[in-house]
């Protein structure tokens, strides 16, 4: 099983000749994803990493049966590109691009729940289903098939705790990165959700960060509706309040989204928390024992 | 971004909204002047970029211009949590009859703007979150349509306000909402919003705050920056597209990636010492970040030891390694720098370090140990 | 039976204090209407023909239990006062008032229909089932108790109609006047279908005008959907092209909308069509033999 | 309400889309003087609210100034369906290498504007939508967010536009949709939209209207209003509240109720006579009105008899008939008066208008046969 994307996945690039974008397509290729078409308008015609680029996406969707979208374009055009999207009829929608206004995203929300589909991110590194596909920016030799569900805000330090995992010799059914922004797509309790009702997934591994109060969210659904195992860790114990830590969701702001809070919250939900990162992988084992 | 609280204020009242309209001084005399303009009774209020000025006294009142002129020479120059304060806000007094709250935030977990009102006006608001959740009063905005004038109305009556406070209430929501939305800011804060003796609305306070990442749609918002308020290293860095955040230790960060860096922040503290600085490079870490990253983080005389941890994903750890010897090259850099490398390429980078002379360890631990026994 | 409104029907009265919305509540509540309450912001605590006045749609629906709403405030205020009685859970809106731009509509038209809720005009007369409940402005002593359902884009027009079968014999289940303004919330064919499912309704009469397609939309829907009799009438057929006939959105515009081309369209999906108002009683009466 | 083309080119122009930019003229040897200014070949177009001048003589091409003289004296003063051409707009000649259309109307069956485009451009789009309607590109509107970029971009791409041509479309169709939705316009079109010999795309005639019903919020708007190019009469009616459309017959009409108007115009057709006038009192059918609408129709010098015909709903009967009867002691009526009145106390209403001496007949068809005798 695993979730969102698989060997089924028919991947679209939106923004595949940008820097950026022909970069990651050529990476995923690598890696073995079936990237099925790209979207530049005006670039009809090319390919990057033998994916033949279309004018729209609407184009690309007729011609190539993509059932998944990835966006790289500037922060101006990703919430048309994700409408573009939508209304091209892809049901999921993955936006790797950083730095879009949180006002532009809040029809952006709605719209894409009204229409049934389902985005991730923005600004966020992706998922990635070991050795099925990788459909976003993470270094994909770091993963391995396996069991650990790994939903998290942030992206480097997912790397940082995958790593680890793979080291212990826990392979992950996916890896989700849900995005530091305010308004994102899929939140903690989608991923929660869907892992729940994975087959391959026998231990769940949440990784926060302060701000906002979606892991508290998260911490609640888990009491009700999770039985899997949930291993936690809470990035920013040491962050000041009013400060924004890098992603524009990172923040303190009127004493809520501490880290302690958090921890405290995800804690009586049943959540192993770890000090470090590097406890991950033990409290892991010591769950699925 | 944040600005001052005479800057939003004039932003609030060039929308139409009531606010009580004060003049900025400089000097104890250009205080004194302003008053006796006003010829009545003066509040002087510090203007910072942080919460919490009253308690701190940097709000006083004064009823002959020589008070006003003795009340800004006190105010002025004042350090309120780190802020110097710079500049006074010289206000006419006026007649409170009652105090109200009125905010718009961004609801997280709903995905909508907010707007929340309190007849606890003029106090904390999170205190009033805190302790008595009831006492505010919200109206969530549809994401097409923004806050409608019958949720205005309706949190206007929700505050008990008379029929006659209810058009000039909507109005004033309206107005701050609009403000809010196409403004991009992330708050949008009037508190207190007053009614006076004679019975008129007004803003007594305005506080705001925009999104960064909206800025290039309000070229005119950049003018309002008080460089004096914001920490010079901070800026610096957002110019090169490094996040930093100062901190108060003494064990600087330079990190690949915000989570990381939180993480790696947590880590020194974990192990015992103190972090001087949140430092994101972003994602390539090629020398050019790295050497201004250097230059950032040691700019700060309170940092002992510096701790580089990169985990190399798409980008390569020699390559990272190659970086960090090419800007210590071009930076001088005085205390020890631990480095941690890991991921893709890991080893050669670390033997690249090697040969530089530089120690470079494998686990986030390990080296938070080192950096903090660095730093002792 | 009878369609949307009937003597279940438990009524507000937004803008109540006004002129006109003062006036129509007391000749509503002398028809018979159950007129639960009304709103006008600042007023509660007046009534109005008896009918206990409340500051928010929210508090006179808590209070009432309303189920239908009238709007008479005006024009600027008219779209808000529909988010308003929306929002506050009233499934049925009937907007009477006139003169409100089309784009204020756009949104409106697609929130109604989002939330699951029904909006009858704006620019229209409102809706009256005979002997159980007025809810509109039209003179409610010529409608009497029947069989025959009414639809139509016009208000004196369909009084005509309605006196002329009155006199005739035929009395109504339903008149409905959804108005006519280019952009309206109930359309021929949402009454059309409510007819057709009506146990009460034996027979249609359909009154259409120049500009737009809706008549022709119907005409499709009769042919395809609509077992029971329709006659029909189209106002208009001397209308010169390009002029606005009093309604904002009666007028021929592109050589779309013509009176002629509808009257053909409906003839050819069966509908049997008068040409002139007097004509209709003696059609449905042949129709319903 | 409409605009002229040039005051749509204007508008249009000040939204940054590229138009052909042109100068005014109200007498030949101002078109001379412009052509002289523009030293080339020159387009002089009659300026009239109605469609279909280039077929009746009113576009025409001047090489020289002293062309461009004789031409705009034959097109001022030129009658075009009943307009008269006050004004010509003299354009400079360009070099074009393709045509399209592009529009913007509500789209009214899915309750949305609509985006409509074709490569046949410069043509009537009418006959394109009846004879080749898969020629025309059309782009719905989301109701809350509008033409979203990527729709403008996929109808130009629809459209065969090459790479480069993409972008600068893509703008003008967004601008266009723009100026739409801001100003309240019922249609927004550029018809042809070209690209010139050298690739850039220009606006070569513009066509807007406004919906009256938001007037309110344009104030500018109104000064746009060409009086000469409205029939005075339908203007001070609407001053009125009345709507008045003025028709080629000479049987005036005043009814109470836009649709029952219309049937009563085909009731007088459909017994042979000819509708002077279309004309809806309004709701009350005061004394007032009643006498301004006896003005209005008054006015028409066709007029043989007039045709009152009142469906007493809420208005009583024997109001209307007062009212009837009052106007006409303030209007002098020459031509006969037939009166239908029926509903609410229509029975004391017609004798009051017996005494009157006006004969009032209880049905439509029975009123419109009398006035079709009267007007013989």
């Amino acid at each position: 099983m695993s979730i969102l994307v698989n060997s089924d996945t028919r991947l679209l690039v939106q923004g595949i000749t940008g820097k950026e974008g022909s970069f990651h397509t050529t990476q995923m290729v690598e890696y073995g994803t079936n990237v099925v078409g790209g979207v530049t308008p005006g670039g009809a015609g090319k390919s990057v990493a033998g994916a033949p680029v279309f004018n729209t996406v609407h184009q690309a969707v007729e011609a190539t049966g993509a059932n998944v979208s990835i966006i790289f374009v500037p922060a101006r055009f990703a919430p048309d590109a994700i409408y573009e999207a939508v209304d091209a009829g892809i049901p999921f929608v993955i936006c790797i691009t950083e730095g879009i206004p949180i006002l532009d995203m809040v029809p952006v929300y709605d719209y894409v729940k009204q229409k049934g589909a389902r985005l991730l991110g923005p600004n966020c590194p992706g998922v990635i289903t070991p050795g099925e596909a990788k459909v976003g920016i993470m270094p994909g030799f770091i993963h391995e098939p396996g069991s650990i569900g790994l939903v998290s805000r942030s992206g480097t330090l997912t790397y940082e705790v995958v790593d680890a995992l793979t080291r212990a010799g826990l392979g992950q059914s996916t890896a989700v990165g849900i995005g530091g922004d305010p308004v994102i797509g899929t939140s903690f309790v989608d991923a929660l959700e869907l892992f729940q009702a994975d087959d391959k997934t026998s231990a769940i591994v949440m990784i926060g960060e302060i701000g906002g109060t979606d892991e508290e969210t998260a911490a609640a659904y888990i009491k009700e509706h999770v039985t899997k195992p949930v291993v936690g860790f809470i990035a920013g114990q040491t962050a000041p309040p009013g400060k924004r830590m890098g992603h524009a969701g990172a923040i303190i702001s009127g004493g809520t989204g501490t880290a302690a809070e958090k921890i405290r919250t995800m804690t009586e939900a049943g959540v192993s928390m770890a000090n470090k990162p590097s406890d991950v992988p033990g409290l892991v084992k010591a769950a699925i024992a | 971004m944040n600005v001052h609280e005479y800057q939003a204020a004039e932003i609030l009242a060039a929308r139409g909204i009531p606010v009580n309209v004060g003049k900025v001084a400089t000097t104890p005399a250009e205080a004194e002047a302003i008053a006796a303009e006003f010829g009545k009774l003066v509040a002087i209020k510090a203007q910072v970029h942080i919460g919490g000025r009253g308690k701190a006294g940097g709000i006083k009142l004064a009823k002959t211009p020589a008070e006003a002129k003795e009340a800004a020479s006190q105010i002025l120059g004042m350090d309120i949590r780190g802020h110097t304060v710079n500049k006074v806000l010289v206000v006419p007094g006026v007649d409170i009859a009652r105090e109200f709250y009125l905010g718009v935030v961004l609801d997280r977990p709903n995905r909508v703007p907010v707007l929340m009102a309190s007849a606890e006006g003029g106090v904390d608001i999170e205190t009033v979150a805190a302790e008595s959740p009831e006492k505010i009063i919200m109206a969530r905005a549809d994401p097409y349509l923004g806050l409608r004038d019958f949720q205005a109305r309706d949190v206007g009556f929700a505050l008990g306000l008379e029929k006659e406070l209810i058009n000039p209430f909507t109005a004033i929501a309206s107005r701050l909402f609009k403000a809010f939305v196409e403004m991009d800011a992330t708050l949008a804060e009037i508190n207190p919003l007053i009614v006076t003796g004679s019975g008129e609305m007004m803003a007594l306070d305005s506080k705001m705050s925009f999104d960064d990442n909206a800025l290039f749609r309000h070229p005119g918002l950049e003018d309002l920056r008080d460089l004096a308020e914001e920490n010079a290293t901070e800026l610096e860095a957002r110019g090169h597209g490094i996040s930093y955040v100062k901190l108060d230790g003494n064990i600087g960060c330079i990190v690949n990636g915000a989570g990381l860096a939180m993480a790696t922040m947590d880590a020194v503290k974990l192990h015992g010492g103190e972090p001087a600085n949140f430092l994101d490079v972003g994602g390539g870490a090629s020398a050019d970040q790295v050497a201004t990253a250097f230059q950032l983080v040691t700019s700060d005389e309170n940092v002992q030891a510096i701790l580089i941890n990169i985990f190399g994903g798409i980008t390569r750890g020699d390559v990272v390694a190659q970086g960090i010897r090419e800007a210590l090259g071009r930076v001088d850099v005085k205390v020890p720098i631990v480095v941690r490398l890991s991921g893709t390429n890991a080893e050669q980078g670390r033997a690249l370090l090697a040969e530089a002379g530089l120690t470079a360890y494998g686990t986030m631990d390990e080296a938070a140990q080192q950096v903090v026994a660095a730093a002792a």
